[in-house]
């Protein structure tokens, strides 16, 4: 299960393709152009409401952009139902926590599975017969296993929506893992985390690109993590892309200094600084 | 050892209405007899009341719980629908059910009529015109009434009522005697038994141009449509059915009630006269000590009724026989021209064979007069005033014909 | 003929429609603080009804009087309902909230027919001039006088959700009370403002078709005839409630009326409108004024 | 942290992680309450074998609309129908085309399953309260069908049918009936709970919960939406046909929406979406009438019966205490029996150390 | 306590009065909270705000700084939890067991955590909701006040529900600013905006704290930044207050260097090398 990827430069496994999004009047998105390589760890940062999550709804199906296609392994996906996303080996993570508020934790992972498990309503009724019970014993195998990596064994059993934040957020990520994805998109993964937790979760986000083989798309707002773990980064601002490229670039920006960064500040840890 | 009997009623449902002072009657009857004669052959009556809220579903589960467990020996019922769907099993379990159901389905005890979904139901009795004759006795004097009133052309009628086994009873039966008389029948027109807002039945009867209209439902619902009809200017004239009309309907009615003919069960109605009536005082006293209520129609149809069960099982005691569900039906065959005892004056006549339990073809007809405001004082003040009566119209004997057997 | 048979459906029909509208609007009030669907609404009816009435026979108190003393007897009736029962739930799931209106609305259909008893009861005679005649259709004064006060009702409501300061808490009360409380704003006071308002509609209704009908526990039926008006509208707009009113009511009559002239079903007069219901769902599944629920993620 | 494993927990396997009864002492408890129940008729009387079978074919019902409430999270306020056409259904297969019962029940299942499905297919783009007054809609336009449809279900008149038989053995009897409905509840309630640990069980929780993330999940919410809608029927119908084979009689007023409501209470009461809860629910909306009029009966005679004339309004009194329970029960415990249940036995595990 | 924690202000972790001003505007006195009569989440917990300061609340995911703001606002019993031992003074008056509305009244207003906007009400009227228990005549002007603060929200004139994360953020602290509290419990005020935003957050609170004169409790993974604003600091791990002192003391202590702001001295660590190691270091 666990299998390594090497970046791979010429197969982008998702390519984003002029796309424009509107609400009304409100232009989230302008003309957005960008490709994640296979195997990369790419980020999207940009400021509040320059439609980051936009963009991760509309590959993950959420919303449909009003143009421009959008492509996954080559295919295009742009109108495709929501719902076969999974399959195909998308998932992600949730700004806003979207756990299953009153399901375990473990059954918020299997959940995770659905698109894995073939027995339906009437095989799970007779659990015993049909062969449902041994479907789910195996699934529940793999399942541990990610429990185990992201170290969530001790709340298997509580109510998510119980959790604290932080572990909430752990939860949603085991969810998403177990879909199996090859694409995995997480919406501010770090936010509302304290240096130590964020530091864990840098660590997954790394174990799961490099061991786990996934690709991922990241926003994010802290520019230490994402300065330290993307290979590559785009800033959207105002619903436009305004640049793109290697993180120490792209922060170099004097654009994006200006819109996101604001002045330096003792108190912030500083991008310059740390490249320097 | 008291004898069980069961005593079914509609205190808080659909034709709870009529159905308060009838099961009032019932129980007023039988705790009389409990009281003054101490019972039936020296066992008082273990009367087991049900309020089933007018759901059939309901009333049989109830009639398995009183056979299975309570064994009760007879039922006093009441609902179209309840009754008919428990004629099998009152057969089946040989237990007698006076109801307050008149359906003329009930009175082929034979399973003679031979008419398709009729069975036989040799258990069943009611005291009273069956709905389908008392409707041709209506009939018939509206015919009468159309030529007196030198009308000319067809006289067009309409069956009222809702969908639902009692005022559908006798539609069929209405319907087809109408044709025969010459009237026209219109579309049936369908009202809630419950009471609201039924103009619009009123502006399709007026645009229909309908002379004659019978109300199939309970004096509840009935009253809203005559409402809405006197607001809407409807000229009809409206036949209602034994459970149609009543004091208390005519009360809530106002004006709108006034000219509407109906059938009355017993001979006389309450503060008229009648040597029964000194009985039917003392029996009401059972629930009344004072003596002063007013006891509508209903509650002395519901008195005759039960007396003529207490008689059929009187009968059926005599001379220690037991009193069973057989004996007492036959209890019901003993006598021709029936007045229970003590009742004369009060009850109609009544006679009951193994094969027809139409116990009576006289068709007493009233007409409910209303001259003014209703809305203050009550029923008995009222009557007493004169600003309600009810007043004899006439009388029609049916012929008791075979082939109106059943339906 | 015809013609003059279907516009005087189609009056009384807006007529009768516009009472619905009014059951619907203090419907769709306590829905709109609370998000509780209130089972009781008919009950409301029945219970301002039945006291109304009391207060003139009983009391021989003149109409007006009657009427006054009612609608405060209303307002503490939602108050008292609010404190004693639905105040401890507050916080708790709504679908429980709602299941205790079904309480209430079992509880008060019994407690008044123990109370008044079975039978339709007639209202004194209140104006002089019974009914009046519009559009060749005899129309009882009351109902005139009742799609006055509706109009001035509705207007009121509308101004009250988009300008008053409690307008908006009742609407923030609804959509999350916790916020609602760490604003400032009093969950409990803004649940009993919206009962004691619903009540006191609820009950000019009530009054309204006692007089024309009579009253019995037949009233609180309405409580369930605004369902459909209450979701064709949209279950949270004032303005939605009052045309699904009217819609219903009209709907009922044009049914009957196809009903007599074509179809002799009998009953499309009460079903009719259900199934208009299920249409207008499959089209506009927030009704036609509803706002749609949000879904962001 | 908020996980609550008792100590002692000794589990080894993933299996007997996830079995429904996770403790020695709730599987004994088990299987020692269905022989106890089996025992029932030989010791019980009628009248409380009566009230166990009505608890039986309620809770199968309730259970059905538990999983479209409280798993699925879409308020259905037209449940009396479909257990109504589940009675109407199988009065018909064996009425008019001769099924033997014992097939006409759950064929009468399935095809009130089909209904539900027919009429679940457009609910599933309703959301909240408008998709319960569709239900409401529902559970008129079937009303009026059955009054309508005089072939099937006998018309307003309804219609008589025969009791349950197996091998020529009628069970139509409270003694007989009642291994009839219980081994209907064992099955039923078995597969729920399967159903609920299984996949599709756990999408519908999770369209309930938060059906954005359920859908990114790879979950069809189309169908699992009317995948509940079917199942809750299948649930209903098969309890309306056992209630049908027992009262032996259908017709259309029983199937109203006050049954409807109450079935609501049922899982309210009982607990949302809790399976046994469902049982609880249908035992506190069947015995709380009985628990009444027998308070009725004690104080009869009493100087509180002639005071309140109790005899002439006890129907009245009986339906204000039970609106009042109803009331006061959601009062004390919003949360249903279900809730309440866990709690104790919470507390009896952690015993002493309950804070 | 097993770390040292040399010049963190010697107080035990619960109990004792805090060396603090003569009487805080806000004192949390050893208190107890318990979640569905079974749950404890806060065990003797006892923090001081004096008037007109910034104090900040830091701790692990978990460790109960909502429960603890939750306390104050009166809001724990909207779900179902309970103070159930000590008692929270405001003013020296005590306001715990008091209902939130109550609460609000008397100047202290609550941003929770995960901003809560009411997302079916225009922006305009989310701040008009957070000026309910004023009936002065310039709930508008502050309006334009909070427009001044937060540019963005003066475009969005749909409703609040369709606002970005960041930009409910900006609208759940200008609803604060409309009420005029005395006391702000500010639940992550920084979650989920930009550096930019960030940093203009903080500013606001500094100028909220000296130009207005709002005390303010501050709950705040970003400890760099609450340590920057704040004059006093707690730590909490679960449930209980395991260090406190000044934000220099505290910004100056080794392990909250470690575990809370990153690395020894100036040096930032690079998240890229952490996977090596495993640290689960605790006070308790
Ligand atoms: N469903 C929607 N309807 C209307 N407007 C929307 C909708 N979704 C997003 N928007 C608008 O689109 C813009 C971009 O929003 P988006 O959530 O993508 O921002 P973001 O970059 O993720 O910001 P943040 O960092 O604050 O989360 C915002 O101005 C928002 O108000
Ligand atoms: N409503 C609740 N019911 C039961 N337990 C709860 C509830 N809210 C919080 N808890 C528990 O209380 C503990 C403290 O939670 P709290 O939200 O106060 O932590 P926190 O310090 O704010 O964490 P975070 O940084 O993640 O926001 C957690 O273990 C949590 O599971
Ligand atoms: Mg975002
Ligand atoms: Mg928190």
């Amino acid at each position: 299960m666990r299998e390594s990827v090497r970046v791979d430069a010429e197969t982008p496994i998702l390519e984003a393709e002029r796309v424009s999004l509107r609400f009304g009047g409100v232009r989230a998105l302008t003309d957005v152009s960008f490709a994640v390589r296979r195997g990369e760890i790419f980020s999207i940062i940009g400021p509040n409401g320059a439609g980051k999550t936009s963009m991760v709804n509309c590959v993950s199906g959420r919303y449909r952009p009003t143009e421009g296609r959008i492509l996954f392994e080559g295919r295009d996906i742009t109108r495709m139902p929501t719902r076969r996303r999974a399959a195909l080996g998308i998932g992600r993570t949730f700004q806003n926590l979207a756990l299953f508020g009153h399901m375990t934790v473990l059954d918020n992972i299997m959940v995770g599975r659905h698109h894995l498990l073939r027995s339906g309503f009437l095989r799970g009724m007779v659990y015993w017969l049909g062969g449902a019970q041994r479907e789910e014993i195996a699934h529940r195998r793999e399942v541990e296993e990610i429990i185990d990596f992201l170290e969530i064994q001790h709340v298997r059993k509580a109510v998510a929506g119980q959790l604290p934040y932080g572990l909430r957020k752990r939860v949603e990520l085991a969810r998403a893992v177990a879909l199996r994805p090859k694409l995995i998109l997480l919406d501010e993964p770090m936010a509302g985390m304290n240096l130590e937790e964020k530091e864990d979760m840098a660590r997954y986000i790394l174990d799961l690109n490099e061991e786990w083989g996934m690709t991922v798309l990241m926003i994010e707002h802290d520019m230490g993590v994402v300065m330290d773990i993307s290979q590559r980064v785009m800033v959207l601002d105002f619903g436009r892309k305004i640049a793109e490229g290697p993180p120490e670039a792209v922060l170099a920006d004097e654009h994006v200094k200006r819109a996101y960064l604001g002045e330096a500040d003792e108190a912030v840890s500083e991008p310059e600084e740390a490249v320097a | 050892q008291p004898i069980p009997v069961g005593h079914l009623m509609d205190n808080s449902g659909a034709t709870s209405d009529v159905g308060v002072p009838y099961g009032q009657g019932v129980a007023d009857a039988l705790a009389w007899v409990n009281a003054t004669r101490n019972g039936v052959n020296g066992r008082r009556l273990n009367v087991l009341g049900f309020d089933y809220g007018y759901q059939a579903p309901r009333a049989v589960a109830q009639y398995q719980a009183w056979v299975n467990r309570e064994r009760v020996v007879a039922i006093q019922g009441w609902g179209t629908a309840d009754t008919e769907a428990l004629v099998r099993f009152v057969t089946r379990d040989r237990i007698p059910y006076i109801s307050a159901s008149y359906s003329a389905a009930l009175t082929d005890a034979a399973g003679r009529s031979g008419r398709q979904g009729v069975e036989a139901a040799p258990f069943n009795f009611f005291y009273g015109p069956s709905y389908s004759d008392a409707l041709r006795g209506m009939l018939q004097w509206a015919k009468q009434d159309w030529e007196r009133r030198g009308q000319q052309g067809r006289p067009r009628y309409v069956h009222m009522g809702a969908n639902h086994p009692y005022p559908n009873s006798p539609k069929e039966a209405g319907e087809t005697l109408a044709r025969e008389l010459g009237f026209e029948v219109l579309p049936a027109i369908q009202f809630a038994l419950t009471p609201g807002d039924y103009t619009a039945q009123c502006l399709t009867l007026r645009n229909q141009g309908a002379h004659y209209a019978y109300l199939g439902n309970t004096a509840g619902s009935n009253i809203s449509v005559l409402r809405a009809c006197q607001t809407a200017g409807v000229q009809v004239q409206f036949l209602g059915n034994v459970w149609g009309m009543d004091e208390n309907a005519m009360k809530a009615a106002g004006t709108a009630a006034n000219g509407v003919v109906f059938p009355v069960r017993t001979a006389v109605v309450w503060g008229q006269d009648a040597p029964g009536m000194q009985t039917v005082r003392q029996i009401s006293r059972q629930s009344d000590q004072a003596g002063t209520a007013y006891r509508p129609v209903h509650y002395l149809a519901g008195v005759c009724s039960a007396m003529l069960m207490v008689e059929a099982m009187e009968t059926a005691a005599q001379n220690g026989g037991e009193v069973s569900g057989p004996r007492i039906r036959d209890g019901f065959y003993a006598r021709q021209n029936w007045v229970p005892r003590g009742l004369e004056g009060v009850c109609v006549p009544v006679t009951y064979t193994a094969d027809d339990h139409r116990g009576t073809m006289r068709v007493a007809l009233y007409r409910a007069v209303v001259t003014g405001d209703t809305a203050q004082g009550s029923v008995a003040d009222l009557m007493r005033a004169g600003t309600m009566r009810i007043e004899p119209v006439a009388t029609i004997e049916l012929e008791r014909r075979r082939d109106w057997l059943g339906w | 003929m015809e013609l003059g048979f279907f516009l005087q459906l189609l009056l009384n029909g807006l007529i009768v429609g516009a009472l619905y509208g009014v059951v619907a609007m203090s419907f769709v009030l306590i829905y709109k603080a609370s998000q509780v669907v209130n089972f009781a609404q008919g009950e409301f009816l029945l219970v301002g009804a039945w006291v109304c009435w009391w207060l003139l026979t009983a009391w021989q108190l003149p109409f007006w009087a009657g009427f006054l003393v009612t609608l405060a007897f209303m307002t503490a009736f939602g108050v008292i309902l609010q404190v004693v029962v639905l105040r401890p739930l507050i916080g708790e799931p709504v679908i429980s909230v709602i299941m205790v209106t079904i309480g209430l609305s079992i509880f008060f259909q019994a407690l008044m027919k123990w109370m008044f008893g079975v039978f339709a009861q007639p209202f004194p005679s209140i104006f002089a001039a019974d009914q009046v005649r519009v559009l060749g259709l005899e129309v009882q004064s009351v109902y005139l006088l009742s799609l006055a006060i509706s109009v001035a009702i509705m207007l009121g409501f509308w101004w009250f959700f988009t300008y008053s300061k409690h307008g908006l808490a009742m609407r923030a009360t609804a959509f999350d009370q916790q916020v609602a409380a760490s604003l400032g704003v009093s969950v409990p006071r803004v649940f009993a403002m919206s009962w004691a308002i619903s009540a006191v509609v609820s009950a000019v209704a009530g009054v309204v078709v006692g007089v024309v009908n009579g009253v019995s526990s037949a009233l609180s039926f309405y409580g369930i005839k605004v369902f459909p008006a209450v979701i064709l509208g949209g279950l949270d707009s004032i303005v939605g409630a009052v045309l699904g009113g009217l819609i219903v009511g009209v709907l009922e009559n044009v049914a009957q009326w196809l009903d007599a002239e074509v179809l002799n079903w009998g009953n499309m007069y009460q079903i009719a409108p259900f199934y208009a219901l299920i249409l207008i769902l499959l089209i506009k599944p927030y009704g036609l004024f509803g706002t749609e629920a949000i879904e962001r993620v | 942290m908020a996980v609550m494993t008792p100590a002692g927990d000794y589990r080894t396997t993933y299996r007997e992680d996830m079995t429904i009864f996770p403790t020695l002492g709730s599987r004994v408890a088990l299987w020692a309450g269905i022989a106890l129940l089996c025992l029932a008729p030989l010791v019980l009387d009628r009248y409380l074998l009566h009230l166990l079978i009505n608890i039986g074919f309620l809770g199968i019902a309730a259970l059905g609309l538990n999983i479209l409430v409280g798993f699925t999270g879409q308020i259905s306020i037209g449940h009396a129908a479909f257990f109504g056409f589940g009675a109407f259904a199988s009065a018909w297969l064996h009425d008019v085309l001769h099924v033997p019962v014992a097939l006409a029940i759950p064929l009468a299942g399935l095809m009130t399953a089909m209904v539900g499905l027919v009429f679940g297919a457009p609910a599933a783009r309703l959301k909240g309260l408008y998709l319960a007054i569709a239900t409401l809609a529902a559970q008129f336009i079937l009303e009026d069908f059955f009054a309508r449809a005089q072939w099937f279900t006998g018309g307003v008149a309804g219609r008589v049918t025969e009791p349950f038989g197996l091998f020529g053995i009628a069970f139509d009897r409270d003694e007989t009936y009642f291994y009839v409905v219980l081994a209907f509840v064992v099955v039923m309630f078995l597969g729920a709970a399967n159903l609920m640990r299984t996949r599709d069980g756990r999408a519908l929780v999770a369209v309930r919960d938060h059906y954005l993330s359920a859908e990114m999940m790879g979950i069809n919410l189309a169908y699992y939406r009317t995948l509940s809608f079917g199942i809750a029927s299948f649930y209903a119908g098969i309890g309306g046909a056992l209630y049908a084979h027992y009262l032996l009689f259908v017709s259309v007023e029983a199937f109203n929406i006050l049954f409807s409501i109450q079935f609501l209470g049922m899982v309210i009461i009982g607990g949302l979406g809790s399976v046994m809860g469902s049982l609880m629910g249908a035992a506190f909306m069947v015995l709380l009438p009985e628990v009444v009029q027998g308070l009725a009966n004690l104080l009869a005679g009493s100087p509180i019966d002639r005071a309140l004339r109790l005899g002439a309004s006890i129907s009245y009194l009986r339906e204000m205490v039970i609106g009042a329970a109803i009331i006061l029960f959601l009062m004390f415990e919003p949360d249903g029996l279900a809730h309440r249940w866990r709690l104790i036995k919470a507390y009896w595990k952690l015993y002493p150390y309950s804070h | 306590m097993s770390a040292t924690a040399p010049d963190a202000a010697a107080a035990p972790p619960s109990g004792a009065p805090r060396p603090a001003a003569a009487e805080p505007l806000l004192a949390v006195n050893n208190i107890e909270v318990v979640y569905n009569d079974v749950i404890l989440v806060l065990r003797g917990l006892s923090l001081a705000v004096p008037q007109g300061e910034i104090v900040a609340l830091l701790g692990a995911n978990g460790a109960g700084k909502s429960t603890t703001l939750k306390a104050i606002s009166g809001l724990l019993r909207t779900e179902e939890g309970e103070v159930t031992r000590g008692d929270i003074r405001f003013a020296g008056e005590r306001i715990d067991g008091a209902e939130p509305h109550e609460i609000v009244r008397k100047g202290i207003f609550q941003v929770m955590e995960g901003r809560r906007i009411v997302a079916d009400m225009t922006p305009v009227e989310n701040l008009r909701l957070g000026a309910f228990t004023r009936s002065d005549a310039e709930v508008r002007r502050d309006i334009e006040m909070v427009f001044e603060y937060f540019p963005r929200l003066k475009e969005r004139t749909g409703l609040a529900g369709y606002l970005s994360g960041g930009e409910q953020q900006m609208l759940a602290i200008g609803r604060a600013l409309m009420a005029r509290p005395k006391l702000i419990l500010m639940d992550e005020p920084s979650m989920g905006l930009s550096p930019l935003l960030v940093k203009e957050v903080f500013g606001i609170i500094r100028r909220l704290n000296r130009e207005l004169g709002i005390t303010i409790l501050l709950v705040e993974q970003n400890a760099r930044m609450a340590l920057s604003v704040a004059g006093y600091g707690y730590v909490m791990e679960q449930g209980k207050v395991v260090l406190d002192g000044t934000a220099e003391q505290l910004a100056n202590n080794e392990d909250v260097k470690e575990f809370y702001l990153g690395g020894h001295g100036a040096e930032r660590k690079s998240f890229r090398n952490l996977k090596s190691y495993k640290r689960r270091k605790r006070w308790l």
